[in-house]
């Protein structure tokens, strides 16, 4: 009952950040298939605002590294009309909160277009998305969006929580045929991490990743909650507390196999976002969890999310409005004695 | 980067061959209109018809210009555009009632939606302007793959309005992109008038803010309309970049078919194109052969019908294809 | 055990239609606030796609009922930026998926500014958003995206059932001072009921309506689904199996207590909506219900809502993407033998 | 419609009185920027500083041309717009701090947001291009209370490009909405420079097609910038409508304090302002008087930054205040 790697045993691996693992995958698939491009705001000389695209002009060129001007719809639509021409885009928003400002492109375009056309088209597109807190960004520009994405069907929903993940959901998603929203926790790129080095590692979509074993509570985390959530549960294990940790890492398609089959064994489960919690991701997993292992059930699913308020501006205040560690392990506590 | 805008109103001159190519695409698309006018109105049909009638100019002069390999991004009136670029008419109307013989296997119905990768006919957004940076976009992958193709995106003047068109037109000039920007200016935003809802007398006047060349023709004229969509089509093929066409041309029934127009009284509700395409094209072509042309489009267009209505509805089934590959 | 009048006892009231009655409100609103005002596309000379602001024009002049041209981001934001001016914006976007074409104006700049500005601005705006599906309007004319807005603090969420609601709610809608979405099924305005005459009938948001009382099951119902969800019931009723039906008739804020109150007692819950059901406004709703009242239950949650698929455009197979009166009925005949 | 594109070099004629005042305002905004660029290289602080250094004159000139009673939609780069305004430095500084003595009581901070209702000065989008939609509603009710009124938008040459300009400045136009759409061009969108991503030399070339006047000023010429941005507020309070005025000026520092640059190679990372709007000004006054607005500056800054430093830092309990009313 602990840790597990963040890595398969035997995999080849490299210390690497967040942001330079899904750099590599970049790299590695402009590599691989000359269909695959780039554009944004400032990602070719700059490198993009977070650095993450960074020497990527220099190998691949001002043809597939662009930069555009400041124009959402274009970068996301204009993703969908190349990918429909027989190019592979791969684009980046600044912060996930544009997507909002491309909401008719992404949810109406990507989403829809294939379907509405009766299947004869496909979209591979790529939509990059820097997403939560990250130190006074503000509440245009640290928003957990994820669950408008799967309310809308037709897109695949990424969401990274270690850098070996960031770059094996990013050659998954390069490489499928859908619509992929990636959202890379931008308070992570400098999180460091094994990170498998051949080209050929992938994270499959749909498989859950346990990250830790036990038998006390399951606890359903994303994104920034999964490090919170390992912290909280290893300062439960000294208290004989062992909480089983899952990370879904995509919510499209989304692995409620592994989820149910723990809740069965645990008989409680606790999920955790950084998203608003009212009608976040967290809603649905606890409706599903009920629906297939009610009788299962020992207590209530509670979920941990945002409070029901905009990211304040002020650095010291954004923490107070998403789930804390402390808030993780204090209601794990709780619903362990429930 | 030149900057022009033209208005001219002349025909320009056409070979005899063209201006019969002309006509029989005209009138394939008229006769359409008209039976499906009366087909509607006979035996309503689920959803909603937005007739191209007295538009047929436009989108055969426009469209005619394309090569085969050319992309295209449609509006949403009318058939037009996608008959001219050579799909079938009784797959256009299967579209429209829904039935499996559609290009998009029954999954199209009310207003239609159609696709044909092969013949570059790629779509429609319901939500009017996505095509604006669609359009930049596949201009774009065009671009990077070293295609020699163009991509037309054809819109109303009512779409013209939305911010898509700003952003996706500076980009394609910044860029040089391989974009025609086709607006078939109809005087109405459904029951907004142009006029009233326009800073400037043409659509064609915000072309200069982009860079690019605004030329403005007379819709009703398909030889007018195809020569000023050639010289754009061939600049974009040039890598010099997009240019807007705008086509003056008339609504000549309700924005949807069924529409009352309450809020218009500028046009009797008929079936008269005022300066019909027809009739402007019939003083270049020998009136036998025009007359044998509309024959043979009445046919076709009948036949067409008849093929679509017994096409099978779409099977229950494919409600949930196609929404992930 | 019966359905409930949809209008209280004693009040005045006529007949109308759900549209009819959304125009009333409107009209009587201007009549009341001169700084109330309307803009849209064609709601003026034409008086909206579906007729809704007939005759308003009219009455109120061309100053205060404004037909714009196809612009939505100017339509919310700019009722956004007038709101903060000292007027009263009751705007119309054609299809409540345009909301999307919108979505920075209504989700950052509705949603956040008054917070953002910290809590000195005020933004009372109502964006009225047909809804639904109506009979071949496609993948981007017919979505319910209500859980979306749910999802983004900052913003109030409507979606009247009936034409008395719809009266009631958007008159307190325009009163308030907070920017209220108002989901308008499309579907029904053409539907009639007793509407209440008087000019100060007012129905308070966050109370929801019990439709009909029952002690076998709670079914939670919105929009279009009350009725399909009453139909049923009476269907059931004559197999002695007695439905409670209650309609939140607003999302935010949302009235859990009749909701709780009532499942303590029949101790099963259904919930249905035409919106998509993966993360859809039920998973919120059943995640609350299952976290209040789980000593209370006797089943698992159940929730119905649209297929994991965009509206096809056909009318005929639209209608299978959404929850029927027939698949209510099924379910609501399984859960309460279960 | 009255269309024109000017591109005006000169300086205008200012009394004496007019450029002292101008004076008084850049020198005032020019302390604050440097005492800044001071405080966050040696103490840091959570947040994202958008140095407006240089650009002093664009918002010195313009916000000077507006009454009391107008409203302010103010960009990102520094807090000039709001000082000339009438607001308090110490609040301004109480905001980026996200102090409690912020005009947004400590939820600002980072990138700041200040508000003053009384002073017209409405806030800003943080989402670039969200307050053109915005400026053009607040002009709707200036229009619908026949308040006597102007709306004035600031934005940068990068926020140009976001198709809620289109949609705002068309519907402005039509309605001949009193908004003044004020362009501060430094050059750059973050890394892109202006002219790698505009087709046309000047923002300006875009107005005429939106039937409004467009004018190119010398932004580092506080006098020209007032003088071209009354012109477009007293077209504005005529009823006549919206005009477009760009100033052309540069951005000294990185786009957030702290940025590398490494894009950048046109000017070096210092705190040289070329063609510095101070030294311009100094030739219309007094130099006594100047050294004597300059000092005053100076302990107005400091004044307010030991002001601001003071004031607690706001409650956790305000996190969940304000959402609703
Ligand atoms: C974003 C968006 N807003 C509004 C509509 C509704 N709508 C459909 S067609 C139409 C009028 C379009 O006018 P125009 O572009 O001139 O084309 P026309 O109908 O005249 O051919 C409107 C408002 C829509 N489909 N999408
Ligand atoms: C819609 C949107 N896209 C991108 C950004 C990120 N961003 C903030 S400032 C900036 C550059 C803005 O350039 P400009 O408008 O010229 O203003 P300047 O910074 O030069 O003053 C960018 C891209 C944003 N805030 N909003
Ligand atoms: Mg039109
Ligand atoms: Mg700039």
């Amino acid at each position: 009952m602990s840790a597990i790697a963040e890595v398969p045993e035997g995999v080849e691996t490299e210390q690497l950040g967040y942001g330079r693992a899904i750099n590599a995958a970049l790299a590695e698939e402009m590599r691989r298939d000359e269909r695959v491009w780039m554009m944004g705001q400032d990602v070719a000389k700059m490198g993009g605002v977070f650095g993450v695209t960074r020497g990527l002009l220099d190998e691949f060129g001002p043809s597939r590294v662009r930069d555009t001007t400041i124009n959402e719809t274009f970068i996301v639509g204009g993703a969908a009309g190349a990918a429909l021409t027989g190019t592979i885009p791969v684009v980046e928003l600044q912060f996930a909160d544009f997507g909002l400002v491309a909401g008719d492109e992404i949810f109406h375009k990507l989403a829809k277009w294939r379907y509405m056309h009766g299947g004869k088209l496909s979209l591979p597109v790529v939509v990059r998305l820097p997403t939560g807190v990250v130190g006074g960004a503000g509440a245009e520009h640290s928003q957990s969006l994820e669950a408008i994405a799967m309310h809308v069907p037709g897109l695949k929903v990424a969401l990274p929580a270690t850098p070996a993940d960031a770059k094996g959901l990013l050659k998954t998603a390069i490489r499928d045929p859908n619509p992929v929203l990636f959202f890379e926790h931008k308070g992570m790129y400098r999180t460091k991490g094994p990170v498998p080095s051949g080209d050929d590692y992938l994270v499959p979509f749909g498989e859950a990743a346990t990250r830790r074993r036990g038998d006390a509570l399951t606890v359903v985390a994303t994104g920034l909650m999964v490090p919170r959530a390992l912290a909280a549960a290893e300062r439960l294990a000294a208290d004989g507390i062992e909480l089983e940790v899952i990370d879904p890492r995509t919510l499209v398609p989304l692995d409620m196999e592994t989820i149910v089959a723990s809740v069965e064994r645990t008989g409680r489960a606790l999920v955790v976002h950084e998203a608003v919690r009212t009608a976040g991701a967290g809603a649905e997993i606890a409706a599903r969890i009920q629906e297939a292992a009610f009788f299962s059930l020992d207590a209530p699913i509670w979920r941990l999310g945002a409070l029901d308020t905009p990211i304040p501006q002020d650095p010291d205040l954004e923490q107070l409005v998403i789930p804390s560690g402390e808030q993780i392990e204090a209601a794990a506590r709780e619903l362990v004695a429930l | 980067m030149s900057t022009r805008t033209e208005k001219t109103g002349e025909t320009g001159t056409a070979s005899a061959e063209l201006a019969l190519d002309l006509y029989r695409q005209v009138t394939r698309i008229r006769a359409l209109e008209l039976l499906l006018h009366r087909y509607v109105k006979e035996h309503g049909f689920g959803g909603f018809w937005h007739p191209g009638l007295g538009q047929e100019a436009v989108q055969a002069g426009a469209v005619s210009a394309l090569r085969r390999e050319d992309y295209l991004f449609y509006a949403h009136r009318g058939l037009g555009y996608a008959l001219v670029k050579g799909m079938a008419p009784e797959v256009l109307l299967g579209d429209l009632f829904g039935r499996t013989g559609g290009s998009v296997g029954g999954k199209g119905g009310g207003t239609v939606h159609f696709v044909d990768p092969e013949l570059g006919v790629l779509g429609q957004g319901g939500t009017l302007g996505s095509n604006f940076v669609l359009g930049a976009g596949a201009a774009t992958s065009v671009q990077l793959l070293g295609e020699d193709r163009v991509v037309a995106v054809f819109f109303g003047d009512g779409a013209a309005s939305r911010g898509t068109f700003h952003e996706a037109a500076l980009q394609a000039s910044v860029w040089k992109l391989p974009v025609v920007w086709i607006c078939e200016n109809n005087g109405w935003h459904l029951s907004a008038p142009f006029s009233a809802q326009s800073p400037t007398e043409d659509v064609a006047d915000r072309a200069a803010g982009y860079g690019m060349p605004g030329v403005v023709v007379d819709g009703q004229d398909s030889v007018a309309v195809r020569a000023a969509t050639l010289a754009a089509v061939e600049r974009a093929r040039a890598g010099e970049g997009p240019s807007l066409v705008e086509a003056k041309t008339l609504r000549i029934r309700g924005h949807y078919e069924g529409d009352p127009q309450r809020y218009r009284d500028d046009i009797a509700d008929g079936l008269e194109v005022p300066r019909d395409p027809l009739r402007i094209l019939r003083e270049r072509v020998p009136a036998a052969a025009a007359d044998d042309l509309d024959a043979a489009a009445e046919s076709e267009a009948e036949a067409a019908l008849e093929a679509a209505l017994e096409m099978p509805k779409a099977d229950p089934g494919i409600v949930t294809e196609g929404v992930w590959t």
